[in-house]
């Protein structure tokens, strides 16, 4: 098992004939993804140059493969509308690879698409090692295992993938959810699913500075993942402080959003948290040796 | 991008929230003539993004044409001084002449993006025109808020709730959900991510105005409001701000630290930890920088030259794992660099790996360049080699 | 056992003050309806005519009464907001008797409160007789019996109410849904409540001309209740056809919305439609009659 | 409310939907005018609200001032014949001048209120410029619909689904989904009930335009356009309508039918129940009659005058059930009216039962009426009246 994402999984792409789309449908296609099909409106019953057919429309995607996933690829002024036209052809999960899209877009979209899972915007997609990746991760760095990764950023996971892989840490699945304001899939979600996964054994979650994600996930941890082993890293601990207009953002957030009190809410729920990127395969190991 | 009072005061107009008589000046004479020709109680206030105005004595009073030149001119003579937040403090280059409101009561309100909750929330507190954060932290109940559902957007009944749960003085009470009402509206017809009025004036004869106005924009949604380009323009950029911009990144992919190891990375998550690594492994960082995903060879030219030449590096240590961005390009890029660049040369690290590593490495080793194998070993590398 | 509505159910009255509102509030409680309140923004603290407490807002009428149920009396361009906040109080039924709503207001009201039952807008409200009356209905033409009630109308209603009672068939409970164009309950959701309502051993429907309310309740009742005794009265058949702009009402109806439509749809399935009011007793009692 | 072409046309510019150039006229001088100034190729069409302009002969060419003057004179000169929707024609009271087009295709785009699925629907086919509803019915699969989420909004993807499933022609492809937008728009900003493009023309040179406009507006919603307020007075009223407007009830409250039993009820169902009733009791129906919702006594005085001067009733049954509507109201507004109004008298057979009924029985006693008891028994007394 793993979460979200599957050998059996089946994946469109939107925008599979821009560059980027295309680029990257090639390597998840080489990595054994099953993807299906893709989207680009106007050329409809062409094929794109990995020979998969290409359609006008989500919902005439959907009729016509099955598909239930899809990976988004386009500019950010129209990553809203394709978040729409999937959930409206009734995908079930789609993963918005597209950075820069504008908060109240996310904002509106992850408030009108109930039913349908949204990973990202801004986020490097997730992968279930040895069955199927859906976005930008470089397969070769994963390896199928029973480590559950969950992370804010993109490039910081496959650091910290490197290291496991190296240590031997295999993974169930790695879900990059992305470091925008606004996200679909946040980490208690995703604990959530691995909670339920019986391929994780353990689980990673790489945070940041800003927001309250961590905090939130760590409340989770301690009400309902006692007992699983879990390793939190923060980056950021020397990021200058932003400039910041107005003190709302502050109210809202309390003291929440500094590394201290991200580190000190992991820690509280007896979740080691490691101080560089390289020493989460050994906290593992050992919070793997201490759990019954 | 954050809006200048004025700015912010422009748009509360368009959206229907009231504001006090004004004009904005850039200078003494500006100011003299405008008061010379309107005669009355005018305040005199700093165009500035940094908060804290009043207690750097930069909000003043003018009731005479001399008196407005007078202190325009004090006002605009010295920065503001640096704060918390902003420890470079700011030029002052224009300044706001307002009509003087006879104030009743002050109030506070605004509305920002809440990350938990995924809605705007709005905020209001009778407690106005004081240090709102203070505010906060000992009285967090004299602040109510409300989450707002995007679907059902913003209806009076949410003004009314906030008012009575915040005990707004009840002079507000009819005006308030109207006014809520239109900053929602500011706030999603513009694509801001903070609206704020502190303070949300209440009068001795019953008006309910904005004396302030804070509103920060989202990057990313300027290109639906063209016009917002040309406002951007009267924007300060600080000095790190500009050559980011320069270099063709986003002008909060860098920033400048004074130490000796210069930094690279792709990707804010690694850029923070590769910063990280390097205070860990005993060195002192001079710069962060995030190159961005999907980095073409030109762009990382231009980020090496930004840190090679505006920076106290000694040494550059680049930190790329690819996924978005092919380490190819960037190998090509550094090669490029080094190739074309008229800046002095400084000792590089370089760790590469991800997508396309082994065409990246075999660029570089075609250019007589080792990559390193791990961000740790690089970083401590980088270190000795500063501190050599 | 009655639908939406009984003795115990715990009423607000959103505008208790206005004029309307303090009328009919006084009709309910003669009624022995179980009203625990109003909301009138800034007169909270004070007590209404009634001796009732108001309140600035319906959260803290529901926290202080533990209201569930609300009935609207405000001016049309405040029913969308006394709808929305109902909703977020927690509400889960909103009778709101306002006539004048815009439509639009209606459009996304009803589709951003859901979990919130809303009946009408510019409806009568309804009543479980002997129970408990929400709205404007006139009580005293009600009887408690096993007669389920839908009606579209308002006045009609309580012509065909009357008829029942002095036929000796009292109601289990009367539905007056509203004549609007878009309401937030239609005959197939009361149809489904009666289906699952012990006390209902018969339903009239009061149709009209126009939309496809009817045809669809006729429908529901061919798939769904086989069995039960049904009577209809489809009101306007000699009204005079509207002036009508465009086409695109008339592609979205087809055929539907003609009083023949309506009845032939009925009489498909078997439900007797009456030629006036007068004769719904008698085609009631003959079903009723007929029925195991 | 519906507007007639120029004015649907007016919303269309504001929300940038392209329109063709073109000018309102109220004469044929003015037209003459209009093209002398501006020589070229015109169309001349009748502004009427109701359908089959061109069958009627109610649009013509013009390409000289003279023929402006002469087909405007043509086209004003006769009345619109009366169809199936609209038995009694319509006025023509001016024409808009509009650029001939270069047809290439046409197509049809419409959003409306559908019911069932409590949404907006949005309507493309390919088929447009000729009789949409008999391509409904002989074509239904040729119209492609999309009922629309109003949490979400309209999003491209939608037009662009349209687009393709009703097979548009490719030249609509590029503005197709930007165009639905502004509909979408302009229907959610006027609060419409209906906006409908037919035909939308694509020309030979490639530009998609609104060759026609319909739009409905919701009555219930202009309290918040004022301006649609002065819109409504350059709009014609039949006599009906103005005589309802006059009573204080709806414009849609009431309508003559020549019968001799005049009626009047609360409600608009039990309004059409009484006259199904006078109907099955053998009466013809002089007229439709809803006094509306909580009708107070000044209401009820005034429906009394309209119906009694303005119909041929030989006989008034008044049917009331009192909800809202209370009857001691009503009888006190009928027996007011009887005191004061200088109307002819008919009979009158009153039904009156509901809330405050003992109060409204008593009041009319005390004038020395004594009401029916059944609706039934009512209209067949009328009836009984009438024939005497």
């Amino acid at each position: 098992m793993s979460i979200f994402l599957d050998q059996n999984s089946n994946i469109i792409v939107q925008g599979i004939t821009g560059s980027e789309g295309s680029y990257h449908t090639a390597r998840m296609l080489a990595y054994g993804t099953h993807i299906v099909g893709g989207v680009t409106p106007g050329k409809g019953g062409q094929k794109s140059e990995h020979g998969l057919p290409v359609f006008d429309t989500v919902k005439e995607a959907v009729d016509v493969t099955g598909a239930t996933q899809t990976v988004i690829f386009v500019p950010p002024p129209f990553a809203a509308d394709a978040l729409y036209e999937a959930h409206e052809a009734g995908i079930s999960l789609a993963v918005c690879i597209t950075e820069g899209v504008p908060v109240h877009d996310v904002l509106k979209v992850v408030g009108a698409t109930s039913g349908m899972r949204i990973i990202g915007p801004n986020c490097p997609g997730l992968i279930s090692p040895g069955k199927a990746s859906v976005g930008i991760m470089p397969g070769h760095v994963f390896s199928q295992g029973d480590v559950g990764l969950i992370s804010r950023s993109g490039t910081l996971t496959y650091e910290v993938v490197d290291g496991l892989t190296r240590a031997g840490l295999g993974q169930s699945t790695c879900v990059g959810i992305g470091g925008d304001p606004i996200i679909g899939t946040t980490f208690v979600d995703c604990l959530r699913e691995f909670k339920n996964d019986p391929q994780t054994k353990a689980i990673v979650i790489c945070g940041e500075i800003g927001g309250s994600d961590e905090e939130d996930a760590a409340a989770w941890i301690g009400e309902h993942l006692a007992g699983t082993p879990v390793v939190a890293f923060v980056g950021g601990q020397n990021a200058p402080p932003g400039k910041s207009l107005g003190h709302a953002g502050a109210i809202v957030s309390g003291a929440f959003g500094t590394a201290k009190s991200k580190i000190e809410a992991f820690r509280a729920v007896g979740v080691p948290v490691a101080e560089r990127p390289s020493q989460i395969p050994s906290l593992l190991e050992k919070a793997l040796a201490a759990s019954p | 991008m954050n809006l200048m009072e004025y700015q912010g005061k422009e748009l509360f107009r368009r959206c229907g929230i009231a504001v006090p008589r004004s004009q904005h000046c850039t200078g003494p004479d500006e100011a003299a003539a405008f008061v010379a020709a309107n005669p009355g109680e005018w305040v005199v206030k700093a165009q500035v993004l940094m908060g804290g105005r009043g207690k750097a004595g930069k909000i003043k009073f003018a009731s005479s044409a001399e008196q407005a030149r007078s202190v325009t001119r004090e006002i605009m003579a010295t920065p503001m001084p640096p704060n918390r937040q902003n420890p470079d403090g700011e030029e002052i280059h224009s300044v706001l002449i307002e009509e003087r409101l006879p104030i009743a009561h002050e109030a506070y309100c605004a509305i920002t993006i809440d990350r938990t909750h995924k809605r705007p929330v709005m905020m209001v507190s009778g407690f106005g025109g004081m240090d709102i954060e203070e505010v906060s932290e000992h009285h967090p109940d004299s602040i109510a808020k409300h989450f707002i559902d995007t679907a059902a957007g913003y209806s009076p009944f949410i003004g009314r709730e906030l008012a009575f749960a915040s005990q707004l003085d009840v002079g507000y009470r009819k005006a308030f959900p109207a006014l809520a009402g239109a900053l929602y509206e500011l706030f999603f017809r513009y694509g801001a991510k903070l609206v704020e009025i502190n303070p949300l004036a209440l009068t001795s004869d019953g008006r309910v105005i904005a004396s302030d106005a804070k509103v920060e924009l989202d990057d990313d949604a300027l290109f639906r409001t063209p016009e917002f380009t040309e406002w951007q323009k009267a924007l300060p950029l600080d000095e790190d701000e500009t050559l980011a911009a320069q270099a063709g990144v986003g002008i909060r992919n860098f920033r400048r630290f004074g130490g000796t190891v210069g930094t690279m990375a792709n990707g804010a998550g690694l850029a923070m930890a590769t910063m990280d690594a390097v205070t860990n492994a005993g060195g002192r960082i001079a710069n962060f920088l995030d190159v961005g995903g999907g980095a073409n060879a030109e762009r990382v030219r231009n980020c090496y030259e930004l840190v090679v030449n505006h920076t106290s590096a000694k040494v550059f240590f680049i930190n790329i794992f690819g996924g978005i961005t092919r380490g190819d390009e960037v190998a090509r890029g550094i090669v490029t660099a080094l190739e074309e660049t008229r800046a002095r040369r400084v000792p590089l690290v370089i760790r590469l790996t991800g997508t396309n590593e082994e065409e990246g490495r075999a660029i570089l080793a075609a250019a007589g360049m080792t990559p390193v194998e791990t961000m740790d070993e690089g970083a401590t590398r980088a270190v000795e080699i500063a501190k050599a």
